[in-house]
């Protein structure tokens, strides 16, 4: 519609876009038109030109024709719209699935094979079915080169969105729906790849172990740490931000509230792992109650062991 | 204005209209303690809805006062009737 | 409701004043139709757990709510033929007799509440959360909600008719000028008419 | 002249009651002096509004941290929609215009329950307060954006109740005066003054009432909702206790949505006096305007969810409610072939007010438009929550309603102060005001389709160059705002003294002197069978 260079990204677009031009081209024709005969109105019957009014009520034949000719337009409208948007509703069998998981302030993608990645790697020209599933508030997925986006609403079941990426290139998806203070960086990149490619990328299940194994645990930590999105929240340079800082956290006292009692704690492995797991049951003084959710699906125990590798650094 | 003649509902009117209010009261009792299946809530609502009459028009006067006000309140619980009928459209075919 | 003392002395019309106050019970309709919508919803949504939960509720104190109500309703509606009969004495008396069933009913659900606050059913309790299902913790909020603000509805309604008593006595409402009268019974109705839905939505469903 | 000077005199504005000096305002019952009270506390909040949107736009004229950061610019877009719906779009033309002239227009020497209206300016000024404390009290403003979705509404540590309890508040004032409208016109016509005699502003009014009064309570209980649900934790709205936020969704737009008409149907009324009257004509399809607004009024009623197109609903009511919304768009139609009809063989007088009427029809058409882009399914999916629909509603909201305001302010200036704005600045207060709009907002159109999300504090280079031509426009808008303002502001104080109907329009509240005296009419009117709100033989 707008940007030639991204047509037919998705099979969606030509639905989206003749719809646009068809609403937008008789907006347009009515825009002018009347504008035109308006200012022709108030030039022609202007005073110096005109000083005397000819009265006239109305005329119910024209009444009628202009309650019949937008209505006929708005349905051709209607149904330009509705064609668009028919088969969206609607995923294929085959298509390949992939879960998209939001939460504040991150998305992250797993592949049936249990990849998981902060970048949509997609191949080109197969049938894709988003299942999303949001773990705290509303999070909405846009992808505007495909031109689809959905709403991911905790809770809801069968919430998913599909289509087909038919353009090789790199994409913007954003969060679209409000959900707190990070919205505006709740984007990511959709990459669609040739088929052979994705392949390689997607059996390639040596990458995650193997660089598991080769980094150090720190940087492993750190690395999941990135990819879920803790430092949405958790600065590492001492800076608060809606959680608190990770820096000089290690091995040092914290106040917390435990079943409204006040007390101090060691943020000790174990402190650390309740608070991933169990993050509303020491509640560090300061902060909001239920603002961190349990990560316990998220992270296993040893992704866990890795985190707190991380955190001892940051001293 | 106050010199327009008010119709005076008789007593016996009301104690009539209270004793099928409690009739219906009682039949709705009645009727949702056996088990009809889904048809127990469209029975409960039926009574409802005729006892809602028999108050709107007797109790607050509405067969007494002006046409107007009577197609008003109508009016009203169309409308709500049709927003209620569209919220569904929602969840009867999610 | 009151169109008199006022700079402009606007002439006395109590068709005005009673159209006002339907006007005010079409928006308290809404307010409680927006309750009922979230009611139907919830309902269809989760059947079992609606009729599971509204087991607990004790349907004889529903029922007798219910007469309690309609009785109440009434004689304020009688106290308007006994205004414009200008039979002062019986107008009080009918009054009256709505005041204190008002109060009778207030007692009711006094009861009917601390009977389930002892259970451990209150919104938001460790009780509910740990023991019900999604839909029976919804049940128990709408109740609470919805019977609730019409028992608040019921604090305004006995406000009001106090209100008309205190101006019967005053002598302010009399047989040419009862709109306030007129007005507090429209409002009891609403009351009553709500509490005509509240009853069988929540207390008979088995 | 001298009868002119001795009006001023004798006006409401002068009038003595039983308190004196500001008590005499803040206390009066007189529907005059409410309309203006409206008008002081409704302009100062506009100001407030506007320099936030100000300040948004410095945020938005680059990318990253410009002037403030993330938390800030939520809550400022949160509040600066708060009360831009909620204290100024709603009441505005109503509570200003609407107390002012409708016992006028209609030939009554006030609304019918004076007390109520005051209450009901008393109700809008808690409100006000409300909503302010929350933002100064607490632990930090509001940033769930005007909508308060669930759940982020009740997730957020920020200051909430208030603010809701606020906007609770504001809407009993908008549900009274609505009330109050609506007897009126029931009950204190003046002989004579048929319904079918009415001018089109309090048919509008009479359908906005009626809009106020029946979709109001809606959003009342689903606040009520939220903070209950905030407080106890009932779990109505709350995904985790089996509740759906989708549902909130619908309860909030069930108000919100027959909300914007309240909004824009008085905003057509004024135009369909302002258009009449500069014409000299009688304004063309009576009757079908005054179908078509209570047309808007009850289809209004019935399209909230295509704000919900993306949302998950079913796709039964996703096309039920595109349906719908193409056929709300009709009546507008019907509204705008007419307001041009009305201006063939007129006898066109170019002052103030028409300018703002006429550019009031482009601003509209403009706006309503991308209304039916946003209405169509397809396109929805690909727009919504774009900056296309921050376009769309500034076009249709702002637009609309400013350029009717102003229409308004103007063409009745002389009746509420008794003396004459000046001409020149009001017209290049105008011509700044339209550029200045249409470059702010034309350019997020732009943005939206090429798909910038809104409430982004941030966003990528690409998006810069339409950002900084829309910031560069709000400054014209905000300079042309202050002509217009300090033109007026001077202009009642030191302006020339009007006559009474400067304008030789033909309804009711120009029989009065200008100023109007204290008790409005003399003697109440009556109106013949020959005379008409439209009748310039
Ligand atoms: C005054 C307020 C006002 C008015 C009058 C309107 C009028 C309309 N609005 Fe708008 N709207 C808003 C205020 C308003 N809107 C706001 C505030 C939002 C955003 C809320 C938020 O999310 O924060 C919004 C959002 C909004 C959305 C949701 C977008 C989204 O979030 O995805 C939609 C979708 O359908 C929509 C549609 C329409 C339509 C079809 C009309 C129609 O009524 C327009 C009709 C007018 C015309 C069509 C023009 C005149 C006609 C002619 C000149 C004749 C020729 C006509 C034809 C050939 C048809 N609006
Ligand atoms: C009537 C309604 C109205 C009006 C008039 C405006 C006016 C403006 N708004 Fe609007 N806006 C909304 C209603 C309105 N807005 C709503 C409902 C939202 C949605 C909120 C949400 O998402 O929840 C919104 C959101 C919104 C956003 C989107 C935020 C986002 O999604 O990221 C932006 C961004 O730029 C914006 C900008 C502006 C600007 C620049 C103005 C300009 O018009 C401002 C121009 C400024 C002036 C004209 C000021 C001039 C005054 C002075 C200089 C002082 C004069 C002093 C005296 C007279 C004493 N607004
Ligand atoms: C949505 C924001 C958010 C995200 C995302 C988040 N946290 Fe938190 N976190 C908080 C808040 C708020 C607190 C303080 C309140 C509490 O204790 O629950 C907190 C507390 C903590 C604490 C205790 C800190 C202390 O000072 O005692 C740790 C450890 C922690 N988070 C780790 C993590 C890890 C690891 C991740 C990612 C896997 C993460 N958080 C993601 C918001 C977040
Ligand atoms: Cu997630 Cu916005
Ligand atoms: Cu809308």
């Amino acid at each position: 519609m707008y940007n030639t260079e991204i047509t037919q990204a998705s099979n969606f677009v030509k639905g989206v876009d003749s719809a646009f031009m068809v609403i937008m081209g008789i907006s347009f024709v009515f825009l002018l038109g009347l504008t035109v005969v308006m200012i022709y109105f108030i030039y022609k019957y202007n005073r110096k030109r005109h000083p005397k009014a000819v009265q006239m009520e109305g005329s119910t034949r024209l009444e009628i024709i202009w309650t019949l000719v937008p209505l006929a337009l708005t349905m051709v409208m209607f149904y330009y719209g509705w064609a668009g948007w028919k088969p969206m509703g609607k995923a294929p069998k085959d298509a390949m699935e992939i879960t998209v998981v939001g939460r504040m302030w991150n998305f992250i993608f797993e592949y049936e094979n249990g990849r998981k990645t902060d970048t949509l790697y997609l191949p080109k020209d197969k049938a894709i079915k988003l299942n999303l599933k949001s773990m705290d508030v509303i999070h909405s997925v846009y992808i505007p080169a495909f031109r689809v986006k959905q709403d991911m609403v905790p809770g809801k079941k069968d919430n998913f969105m599909w289509f087909i990426p038919q353009r090789e290139g790199t994409y913007e998806l954003y969060c679209t729906e409000y959900c707190g203070l990070n919205h505006s960086y709740m984007f990511n990149y959709v990459k669609v790849v040739e088929d052979s490619v994705f392949n390689t990328w997607y059996t390639d299940t040596t990458m995650a172990v193997a660089s598991a194994e080769l980094e150090s645990p720190v940087a492993a930590g750190r690395r999941i740490m990135q990819n879920i999105g803790c430092f949405a929240c958790h600065s590492v340079d001492g800076g608060k931000l809606v959680g608190p800082t990770f820096k000089g956290l290690y091995g040092h006292t914290v106040n917390v509230t435990t079943n409204g009692q006040k007390r101090e704690v060691v943020a000790d492995d174990e402190y650390i792992r309740r608070a991933i797991y169990d993050p509303n049951a020491d509640l560090v003084d300061g902060f909001g109650r239920g603002l961190m959710l349990s990560y316990k699906d998220q992270l296993s125990d040893d992704d866990v062991t890795l985190i707190i590798e991380y955190l001892k650094t940051l001293q | 204005m106050s010199n327009e003649k008010h119709h005076i509902v008789p007593y016996h009117v009301y104690v009539v209209i209270l004793g099928a209010l409690l009739i219906l009261t009682f039949a709705s009792i009645g009727i949702t303690s056996i088990e009809l299946g889904s048809l127990t809530v469209a029975a409960a609502l039926f009574f409802a809805v005729i006892k809602t009459y028999l108050v709107l028009i007797y109790f607050m006067h509405l067969k007494y006062d002006k046409p107007y006000i009577g197609i008003m309140v109508g009016a009203v619980f169309l409308l709500f009737i049709v927003v209620i009928i569209i919220t569904f459209l929602d969840y009867l075919y999610r | 409701m009151e169109s008199t003392h006022h700079a402009h002395h606007l002439p006395y019309d109590a068709e005005a004043s009673k159209i006002g106050m339907w006007l005010f019970i079409f928006t308290e309709l809404l307010l409680f139709g927006g309750m009922f919508i979230v009611y139907s919803v919830y309902r269809y949504l989760n059947p079992e757990a609606f009729h599971l939960a509204g087991e607990e509720l004790n349907t004889f104190i529903g029922a007798v709510n219910t007469v309690i109500l309609l009785v109440s309703s009434m004689t304020i509606a009688m106290s308007t033929s006994a205004i414009q009969k200008n039979d002062i004495r019986l107008t009080n008396i009918l009054l009256g007799i709505t005041l204190i069933l008002a109060v009778v009913f207030l007692f009711n659900k006094y009861f009917e509440w601390s009977a389930k606050f002892s259970h451990g059913i209150y919104p938001g309790s460790q009780e509910m959360l740990g023991t019900m299902s999604q839909g029976e913790i919804l049940f128990f909020g709408l109740y609470f909600v919805m019977t609730g603000l019409h028992a608040l509805h019921i604090l305004v309604g006995i406000a009001l008719i106090t209100w008309t008593m205190i101006e019967l006595k005053q002598k302010k409402i009399h047989h040419e000028k009862y709109d306030l009268l007129e007005n507090s019974g429209l409002y009891w109705h609403l009351v009553d008419l709500i509490w005509i839905f509240l009853f069988p939505l929540f207390y008979l469903i088995h | 002249m001298q009868e002119a000077q001795s009006a001023l005199q004798a006006s409401y504005l002068h009038h003595q009651g039983r308190y004196k000096g500001l008590l005499g305002w803040i206390f009066s019952t007189d529907h005059k002096r409410i309309g203006l009270l409206y008008l002081y506390s409704i302009t100062t909040m506009f100001v407030v509004g506007l320099l936030l949107g100000l300040a948004m736009k410095f945020e938005l004229l680059a990318p990253g941290k410009t002037i403030m950061e993330a938390r800030d610019y939520n809550a400022t877009f949160t509040v600066h929609g708060v009360i831009m719906i909620f204290m100024i779009v709603i009441p505005g033309l109503p509570a200003v215009f609407g107390n002012f002239l409708l016992p006028l227009m209609i030939g009554a020497p006030d609304v019918a329950f004076p007390k109520i209206n005051l209450l009901s300016w008393w109700f809008y000024v808690a409100g006000v307060f409300l909503v302010l404390a929350a933002l100064l009290f607490g632990s930090g403003t509001p940033d769930t954006g005007w909508t308060f979705y669930a759940p982020y509404s009740f997730k957020t540590g920020t200051n909430m109740l208030p603010a809701i309890f606020g906007a609770f508040v504001l809407g009993f004032s908008s549900i009274l005066t609505g009330l109050n409208f609506i007897v009126t016109i029931h009950r204190m016509r003046a002989p004579g003054m048929k319904w079918m005699k009415m001018p089109m502003f309090a048919w509008t009014l009479y359908g906005t009432a009626w809009i106020q009064l029946l979709a109001t309570p809606v959003v009342g209980i689903t606040l009520v909702l939220v903070a209950l649900e905030r407080i106890f934790g009932i779990g109505v709205f709350d995904p985790a206790l089996g509740g759906d936020p989708i549902l909130y969704q619908h309860l909030f737009w069930i108000y919100s949505h027959p909300a914007v008409y309240i909004m824009i149907l008085p905003a057509m009324g004024a135009v369909s006096e302002v258009i009449p009257t500069f014409s000299q004509k009688h304004i063309f399809g009576y009757k079908a305007l005054i179908i078509s607004t209570m047309a808007i009024a009850f289809v209004g009623y019935l399209v909230w969810g295509h704000h919900m197109f993306t949302a998950g609903m079913s796709g039964t009511a996703q096309y039920a409610f595109s349906l719908l919304t193409f056929l709300v768009a009709i009546p507008s139609a019907i509204k705008v072939f007419n307001w041009i009809s009305t201006m063939y063989k007129g006898s066109i007088n170019l002052k103030t007010p028409f300018y703002w009427a006429s550019s009031f029809i482009f601003i509209f058409m403009i706006g309503g438009f991308t209304g039916l882009v946003l209405g169509s399914l397809a396109t929805n999916v690909h727009l919504h929550d774009t900056a296309f629909v921050v376009a769309h509603f500034h076009y249709i909201v702002f637009g609309g309603v400013s350029f009717s305001f102003f229409a308004a302010i103007h063409y009745w200036f002389p009746k509420i102060y008794g003396r004459m704005y000046d001409e020149h600045w009001a017209k290049v207060g105008w011509i700044m005001f339209f550029i200045g709009f249409v470059s702010l907002y034309t350019p997020m159109f732009y943005l939206g389709m090429k798909g910038m999300p809104r409430r982004y504090y941030d966003y990528l280079p690409e998006y810069h160059g339409a950002n900084i031509l829309s910031t560069f426009g709000s400054w014209i808008l905000a300079m042309g705002f202050l002509v217009i303002v300090v033109n007026l502001v001077r202009s009642a104080r030191k302006g020339e003294i009007a006559v009474a109907n400067p304008w030789k329009g033909k309804t009711l509240e120009w029989t009065v002197p200008s100023p109007p005296p204290f008790e409005n009419f003399k003697e109440i009117p009556v109106v013949g069978e020959k005379d008409g709100p439209y009748n310039y033989e």
